[in-house]
């Protein structure tokens, strides 16, 4: 199971071919790819900051309860801080499961808690401006299903 | 002597990423309360308490958690990761 | 969107990364990749038939329920079929929306309904015999929570 | 004259895969019963309903569905892809 903190672009293809090539028992393999998403083209990039000493060992946590609720044969996390521009991919989660509904159900719950758990921030980086994206009221109640 | 770090608009707000400091609090809402009383720009940062968020030695914790033994505070606001 | 059969492999990695290229309002990419499982390693190989006139017909009505009931901005299903051997990648779906609750359901609703509705039949041929896999009774109860 | 499929199991026990019939069946559970009647080979393929499936025209149908303009029926065993 590895956590990849980093600035530097991942390849998604790469990644998920790597993963999924490490498999010997798994059946199904998930993976979640967020985009910058430029709402309306005002985007001119995104700044991502987080809690260097912190953002690793919440993310584990996070995978070590995924762990224990699921059965899974093997997990990643990779997750970009610094600056980034529209479409460029932000992080990515892959599950590796014997069975379909585990590996989707653990990748769900790997991103709703990395989206309210994980210390990331984003600030959106407007052609008018600079604001902080607001935690939304949906993104913590997505927690309260698990 | 305690680490205090700030992060994204609260690290704007206050104007710098961390701070040593000397304080008798015994929990984190006694420590904010200090912080307040010191500046303005610290009233703003802890104007709302609903709005922020607060991690003990890198773990989520309560704004009512006792700050005995505890070497690292910061305080974010909500996570927006994904 | 687009809909393939083949008997050829496909690269996992290579079809992750030009479908998320491809998108320009996205913000989440889902990515659900089908291995082929060798329970305790008696697998020489598995043969997957599929009924070539309605395959595609069938996973397209599949596809067009999916982008009925979701907002999507783009939807991927490769599905092989021929002679494969243990690990290999029998088929893939990947979803594209704004948000991740849409590309997570409608990745998870595309499965179940291949799994269940798509003309394929997958057949294990053992180093002790072959055989038919069984439909399962929970992927026909999976489809009742759509 | 329509076209009658076999695929998976049923392709094996019935051993060939596809054949063009006369047939007067109404209904796709008459034109299984008229099959059901020729050899045993359908016999043993169409013994127990419950585990085969039917389309007609390349659609998922049920067998008590009506074959009148119908060019193309297809047996097989629950789909197991994926």
């Amino acid at each position: 199971m590895r956590v990849s903190v980093q600035t530097d672009p991942f390849d998604l293809g790469a990644e998920s071919n790597a993963f999924a090539a490490a498999q010997t028992t798994a059946g199904a393999v998930v993976t979640f790819t967020g985009l910058v998403r430029d709402n309306g083209g005002t985007l001119a990039a995104m700044e991502i900051e987080h809690y260097p000493g912190m953002t690793e060992r919440a993310i584990r946590a996070i995978m070590d309860q995924a762990v224990g609720r699921w059965s899974l044969e093997d997990a990643l996390v990779i997750h970009r801080h610094g600056r980034l521009t529209a479409q460029e991919p932000i992080m990515m989660v892959a599950t590796a499961a014997r069975h379909r509904a585990d590996a989707f159900a653990a990748a769900e719950f790997l991103m709703d808690y990395l989206k309210s758990r994980a210390p990331f921030w984003k600030k959106e980086i407007g052609t008018d401006g600079a604001e902080w994206v607001a935690a939304k009221a949906e993104d913590e109640a997505a927690l309260t299903r698990w | 002597m305690i680490d205090v770090l700030y992060f994204a608009w609260v690290r704007e707000r206050i104007g710098l990423p961390r701070e040593r400091l000397e304080t008798s609090a015994v929990t984190v809402a006694a420590l904010v309360d200090e912080l307040r009383a010191r500046e303005e720009r610290y009233e703003a940062a802890f104007a709302d308490l609903s709005s922020l968020r607060v991690a003990l030695d890198q773990e989520l914790a309560n704004f009512d958690a006792p700050l005995a033994g505890v070497r690292e505070v910061a305080f974010f606001p909500p996570m927006t990761g994904g």
